[in-house]
């Protein structure tokens, strides 16, 4: 038990503009959270704890920051700024820090001209002559993913991530090799390299993330039969306790070409998946993948029917991009920063 | 002077004090916008709860209410159910965790018991009642994530009712989990009444923190009522003075917008001097930009407004509770955070009442959990009691049912006007009192944190 | 048939019927018109030596496993009808090359005679090239053989029957061992090349005396004037074609055609015999026109491929086949359903797709689906592919 | 913009289109310069991430050559193709992609002054459609 203080890690937690999900995650794991204290001391932590920022300038470094919420405001940047250069090991935790997230569909409808919600700030601009009031700190041209303006360690995705790999990121990158075992998950499921460092206490590859190799449909529970795609059907059309693949009962699901980490958690409530773990390993761009997938498979070699299908698609890129368009949509994102 | 990042808060907030010519001059700012409109517009409107469900999960289920209506479908029982008993699982989650907030506020939970001794913090107090709270909590989330899919941005409530069954293990969980929950709300009301609301010495245990209970200037209070459906006003001195219909939500209420902040104001159309006067004093000075008309009427939401009908409430234990709260403090309506903490602990006993009675087979089960629309309608809009009290929903779609239009009156913009007067309230205490900035900074955050 | 007048029969046993002079017969022999339909009489099997006739024979059809494929379809002649201005089906002395050779044909109708339909031995006689070639409106390729051949039949009508031949051309292209010499040969024998191309072929004569003979109108472009000549027989050198039926014979082989429907060979300088389909091989006028000797080397040529491949008795595959990554493939069942030679499986046990490497071509129609970019194909991995594409671009 | 000379990537099917673009360049054709040709073997191989990499890395459109729809060397591998261009063209023109910059086009090995009609004029068109840029890349 290492309760000498020498030994205990500093950890910093933090949220940039996002709900507070991922705190809750974090929180809530396995309402243990607590016994965390005996590997580390949370130095830094605004929400539960107070802390302000002449708190993390007192401290001389901290060990892991998990920070997560996307990048929206001046605010965000600083404070991602001022965490990576004292964090050894910065996480970036949740989908909206790790790929941007669904503020990050706001980018869509700026490009598309309408810019946002900058108007908060615009209004600053024109009153700065007024008497003495705050300012705002100003927006992002657009919302970014935290591995865009800062070099990110580790991922941690979903949205919120789940309790099995936010423990095991925990884990791994805390315990020193000497969690509890009564809150170790099944490590059945993690890659071999994030097992190993949980229970070896070495640090996983820089760069990994914290969630399964496959795509979700290796741990859907729903019976795969055959890929034909027919008809588009739009998630209140389709009304399906049959248990078999929503994709191929025309429901366009994203499990296909997401990370596998939820356990097929949305297809198990009967939901199409939207992504929320990101890309799978080897895929380029998301979006790209399911129009290759889908595409491939409808069932119609004529130039009109297949026109046909098309043309009920409603919203490629908020559905293929929901949570990852500022960092894996190939032609939306800028590249990470290292 | 700024005080960046509070505690507690699930808006990104900070709060800025200037020294304007006589007095101390505090903007309660929410630095980053929500952006709700821009993420939702263009999405097919029956992705609408799986997006609002990052504002909260009512959001999702108040989502799932507009959405039934926008598709003029109705949800099977079994289905209504299940979402009432999800929000009931949230009430109880949301409210425990901020008396959590409250009971922890002087410590950091987080140090090991070996070691507060040697670093000379305080104990906990009572020794374990917080990891209790928390298992609790956990509890609750358990509950959550059997109705809801997942605990924090729930999923299951879809257009016209719920996505799933419950399978036979859940219904005997979820009735268990209810029991627990009854009892522990019973002893966490204990606790506080014991150690904290009691009298004023036991909340000095608490320290300093409110020595002296902060009181607001009366306000309107904005409500659901659940036997119609319709949103209810209540004046200052609790008696109603509008029922209306949520089709007229945006003829009763307007939204101002501050150059400082990113969360707009609501207001109710139409003023009433008094209140209004004394309201606009306490704030002060802070709004910049004209309003549409000379003196808006301030409201506010949540449990204490919610409490402030002066209603018996329809659940014993809680009924209980509140009387308990009506002979210490009087009765109601209140303007003070005390209450609204007290406030949290009724509603704590009534959710898990609501809890004990929801959980039970017969309620969760049916023939059917969803109804499949035939037509798709072009506007929808839901009414919810949040666990922080009213929001509002309303869409605007085109023919294919792509989202053209997105108003959410969150619990924020609802409280954003008392929020404002309760931190010019703290700061002007600890001004008098001459307290340092950190005591400011924990008056203002204790005060917030009810609401 | 001339009989006797009723009178005449009174008082006499004469014959009625008086039968045919010899002008009736040929007339009635006109009358035929060559049905060539079999009544099945049965008269040519006792007529045929070899006893080669079977009538009862009828229609089998065989399996063969084979390792390779000699595609020769060979070509059909262009048909001239189309081209009304020649004449041809209206004149009965209009012919085509090919029934002008049957003519010549020692084992043909006149035994090798050259005869006009009625007989008579023509006096001059025009060849027309091109007939369907080098024509914007039907094949914009030379035929190619044409010339040859028409100096060949021009020789032949003059060691015949010494008549006046006449060879309208566009140009005489004559490439090849002892080619251009055969040519300067005619041009001794004083066969009379006109370079133009024949506007029309008529039956109205200039002078009475040549009525029953046709007459070529052409341009001389040489010595710039229009030519009228009367003649008794017209050969038409048509164009050669690819034959009927070979687009089916080529999707059977898997193997494509051109525009004018010749086949395509491999590559038109280093593989003319091969093609895109390995053990499929391409010989003579299938692939496009040519002469005997050209068509001979190439049938050799390709008789020779064929050979090779047997006698190794193995082939070699192309190694751009797909691969599946186990560690990725998430068995989502995308890729099975999409693959032509069903090479793709979904193994159970593993819950992965599996490529089987003999049956897969390499098309990548799987590694571009796999929604997860699993499989990939290689020697065109999504990796190269980027490289390539960086490349390019840079 | 009058000398912007645009990038075309053309991913072309070794079978037919690849072969007409050979032909095409042996009869000397006249085409523009503007395409830089990548052999595939099937246009059934070209993956849809392969049109954006190319977007991304900074060519000003893409052009997909396959064979005549029955002609498939590889029996139906242009047929996936057919079935996922609408689709690609759909998130493209969502994501604000001109739609002349991707296009698929059936060429037959003997389609070689069709190739090099298909080029010219498509060089033309991006030429007035102007360089390519995402909005969203910095």
């Amino acid at each position: 038990m290492g309760t000498n203080p020498v030994l205990n890690k500093k950890l910093a937690i933090f949220t940039a503009t996002g709900c507070r999900a991922c705190e809750n995650a974090i929180l809530d794991i396995h309402y243990q959270v607590s016994s965390l204290s005996r590997y580390a001391d949370i130095a830094f932590w605004p929400y539960v704890l107070g802390s302000e920022w002449r708190d993390l300038e007192k401290q001389e470094r901290i060990d892991i920051c998990f920070f997560s919420g996307a990048i929206r405001t001046g605010g965000d940047r600083e404070a991602a700024l001022k965490l990576r250069e004292k964090s050894r090991i910065m996480v970036a935790c949740g989908a909206c820090a790790a790929f941007g997230g669904m503020p990050g569909l706001v980018n869509m409808s700026q490009s598309s001209g309408e810019s946002g919600q900058s108007q908060g700030t615009m209004d600053n601009n024109q009153q700065a002559s007024e008497e003495k009031k705050p300012e705002l700190p100003p927006l992002e041209p657009r919302v970014l993913g935290l591995s865009q303006i800062v070099k990110v360690d580790y991922f941690v995705p979903g949205c919120p991530p789940t309790q099995n790999f936010l423990w095991a990121a925990i884990q791994s990158l805390v315990c020193n090799g000497q969690s509890p075992a009564r809150l170790s998950f099944a490590a059945s499921r993690l890659p071999e390299t994030i097992g190993r460092s949980i229970t070896s206490g070495i640090l996983p590859p820089k760069g990994s993330i914290f969630a399964g190799e496959k795509a979700v449909c290796a741990s859907c529970s729903r019976v795969k039969e055959e890929k034909r795609f027919e008809t588009y059907k739009r998630p209140y059309q389709a009304y399906e306790e049959s248990g078999r693949c929503l994709l191929e009962q025309g429901l366009v699901c994203q499990g296909i070409t997401t990370r596998e980490g939820c356990g097929g958690l949305c297809t198990a409530v009967g939901l199409p998946c939207r992504g929320c773990f990101g890309k799978a390993e080897a895929v380029f761009d998301p979006g790209a993948k399911m129009v290759s997938a889908i595409g491939s498979t409808f069932d119609s070699d004529d130039a009109q029917e297949i026109a046909a299908v098309v043309d009920d698609f409603v919203d490629l890129v908020g559905t293929f991009y929901r949570y990852t368009l500022p960092t894996q949509c190939a032609l939306f994102s800028t590249p990470p920063k290292d | 002077m700024t005080f960046e990042p509070l505690r507690w808060q699930e808006d990104p907030v900070r709060i800025a004090v200037f020294h304007d010519t006589e007095y101390l001059q505090a903007y309660f700012q929410v630095t980053a916008p929500r952006d709700i409109e821009w993420i939702c517009k263009g999405r097919p409107v029956e992705e609408l709860p799986r997006i609002l469900t990052i504002l909260s999960p009512s959001h999702h289920l108040a989502s799932a209410k507009a959405l039934d209506r926008l598709f003029g479908v109705e949800p099977p029982p079994m289905a209504r159910n299940m979402r009432e008993a999800l929000l009931q699982a949230h009430i109880f989650r949301h409210h425990l965790r901020k008396l959590y907030f409250l009971i922890s506020s002087r410590h950091n939970p987080f140090l090991d018991r070996q070691k507060r001794g040697n670093r000379g913090e305080p104990q906990l107090f009572p020794p374990h009642f917080l990891d209790e709270i928390m298992h609790h909590e956990a509890l609750s989330q358990e509950a959550a994530t059997i109705l809801g899919g997942r605990c924090d941005h729930p999923l299951s409530a879809v257009t016209g009712g719920v996505s799933r069954f419950l399978k036979e293990d859940h219904y005997h969980r979820l009735s268990e989990i209810a029991e627990f929950c009854l009892k522990f709300a019973m002893r966490v009301g204990e606790f506080l009444r014991d150690e904290i609301f009691g009298d004023g010495k036991a909340l000095d245990a608490l320290g300093s923190t409110y020595g002296q209970n902060l009181q607001v200037e009366p306000m309107v209070s904005l409500t659901l009522a659940e036997k119609d459906g319709n949103v209810v006003l209540r004046d200052p001195v609790g008696k109603e003075m509008d029922r209306f219909s949520p089709d007229m939500m945006f003829e009763k209420i307007g939204f101002h917008n501050e150059s400082w902040t990113h969360e707009p104001f609501a207001y109710i159309k139409g003023t009433s001097e008094n209140a209004t006067r004394k309201v606009q004093e306490q704030i002060g000075n802070i709004f910049h930009s004209e309003f549409p008309i000379p003196n808006p009427e301030f409201f506010f939401v949540g449990p204490l407004a919610r409490l402030n009908s002066g209603e018996a409430l329809g659940y014993p234990l809680a009924e209980e509770e509140r009387q308990r709260l009506i002979e210490v403090l009087g009765p109601f309506p209140h303007f003070g955070v005390v209450a609204a903490y007290w406030a949290l602990l009724v509603e704590l006993v009534q959710a898990a009442e609501k809890m004990t009675g929801l959980y039970a087979q017969e309620k969760l089960t049916g023939p059917a959990i969803r109804t499949i629309p035939s037509e798709m309608g072009q506007v929808g809009h839901a009414v919810l009691e949040s666990p922080q009290g009213l929001i509002f929903h309303h869409y605007r779609t085109d023919q294919k049912g792509i989202v053209e239009e997105v108003e959410v009156l969150g619990t924020g913009t609802g409280n954003n006007a008392l929020r404002c007067l309760l931190t010019q309230k703290a700061v002007d205490i600890s001004q008098a009192r001459g307290e340092a900035w950190e005591e400011t900074k924990n008056r203002i955050e204790i005060s917030l944190l009810p609401f | 048939m001339p009989t006797l007048t009723p009178e005449g029969r009174k008082g006499n046993f004469r014959e009625v019927e008086l039968g045919f002079t010899e002008e009736m017969a040929r007339e009635e022999g006109q009358r035929c018109l060559s049905c060539s339909i079999c009544c099945q009489c049965g008269e040519c099997i006792s007529k045929c030596g070899p006893k080669a006739i079977d009538l009862n024979d009828h229609e089998r059809i065989h399996e063969l496993d084979v390792g390779s494929i000699i595609v020769a379809t060979g070509f059909k002649i262009f048909d001239p009808t189309p081209l009304t201005h020649y004449g041809f089906g209206r004149y009965p002395e209009v012919y085509t090359s090919l029934q002008f050779e049957r003519l010549n044909n020692a084992t043909g109708p006149t035994e090798g005679k050259i005869r006009t339909k009625d007989g008579r031995v023509p006096e001059k006689v025009a060849i027309i090239h091109c007939v369907g070639s080098r024509d914007q409106s039907h094949n914009k390729y030379c035929s190619r053989v044409c010339c040859m051949y028409s100096m060949k039949l021009a020789h032949l009508v003059k060691e015949k029957v010494a008549a006046e031949v006449y060879e309208f051309y566009i140009d005489i292209r004559s490439p090849g061992k002892g080619y251009e010499e055969f040519y300067n040969r005619l041009q001794e024998e004083g066969t009379h090349f006109i370079r133009g191309k024949v506007a029309e072929v008529t039956d109205i004569v200039d002078d009475p005396a040549d009525r029953g003979r046709l007459t070529v109108v052409a341009e001389d472009t040489l010595a710039r004037k229009i030519r009228r000549i009367p003649v008794d027989m017209v050969v038409l050198s048509v164009g050669l074609k690819a034959a009927d039926g070979v687009e089916d014979v080529a999707r059977m082989v898997g193997i494509s055609q051109d525009a004018d429907g010749w086949i395509n060979e491999l590559h038109p300088k280093l593989g003319p015999l091969a093609t895109p389909s390995d053990g499929i091989f391409i010989a003579g006028c299938c692939q496009g026109p040519k002469d005997i000797p050209d068509s001979v080397a190439q049938a050799q040529g390709a008789a020779a491929l064929a050979l090779s491949l047997i006698s190794r008795g193995k082939i070699e595959i192309e190694p751009t086949v797909a691969v599946v990554n186990d560690r990725l493939c998430t068995g989502c069942k995308t890729c099975v359903e999409l693959c032509a030679y069903s090479a793709v499986s979904f193994v159970e046990e593993k819950k992965t797709a599996f490529v089987n490497d003999i049956l897969c071509k390499g098309c990548g129609t799987c590694a571009a689906a796999c929604p997860v970019a699993a499989i990939s194909v290689q020697h065109f991995t999504p990796d190269q592919i980027f490289a390539e594409i960086e490349g390019i671009l840079a | 913009m009058s000398d912007f000379e645009p990038k075309i990537i053309a991913f072309l099917c070794t079978w037919c289109a690849y072969v007409a673009a050979d032909t095409a360049g042996i009869a000397r054709y006249k085409q523009k310069p503007n395409v830089r040709v990548i052999r595939v073997l099937c246009s059934g191989m070209v993956d849809p991430s392969y049109v954006l990499k190319a977007f991304t890395t900074g060519a000003d459109a893409v052009l997909v050559g396959g064979c005549h729809p029955g002609d498939c060397h590889y029996i139906s591998g242009n047929f996936k193709a057919m079935r996922r261009a609408p689709l690609l063209n759909k998130l493209l023109e969502e994501m604000g992609v001109e739609s002349g910059r991707f296009r698929l086009e059936w060429i037959a090995a003997s389609d070689a002054p069709q190739y090099a009609e298909i080029i010219n004029q498509m060089s033309e068109e991006v030429r007035r459609l102007g360089p390519f840029s995402p909005s969203m890349i910095k």
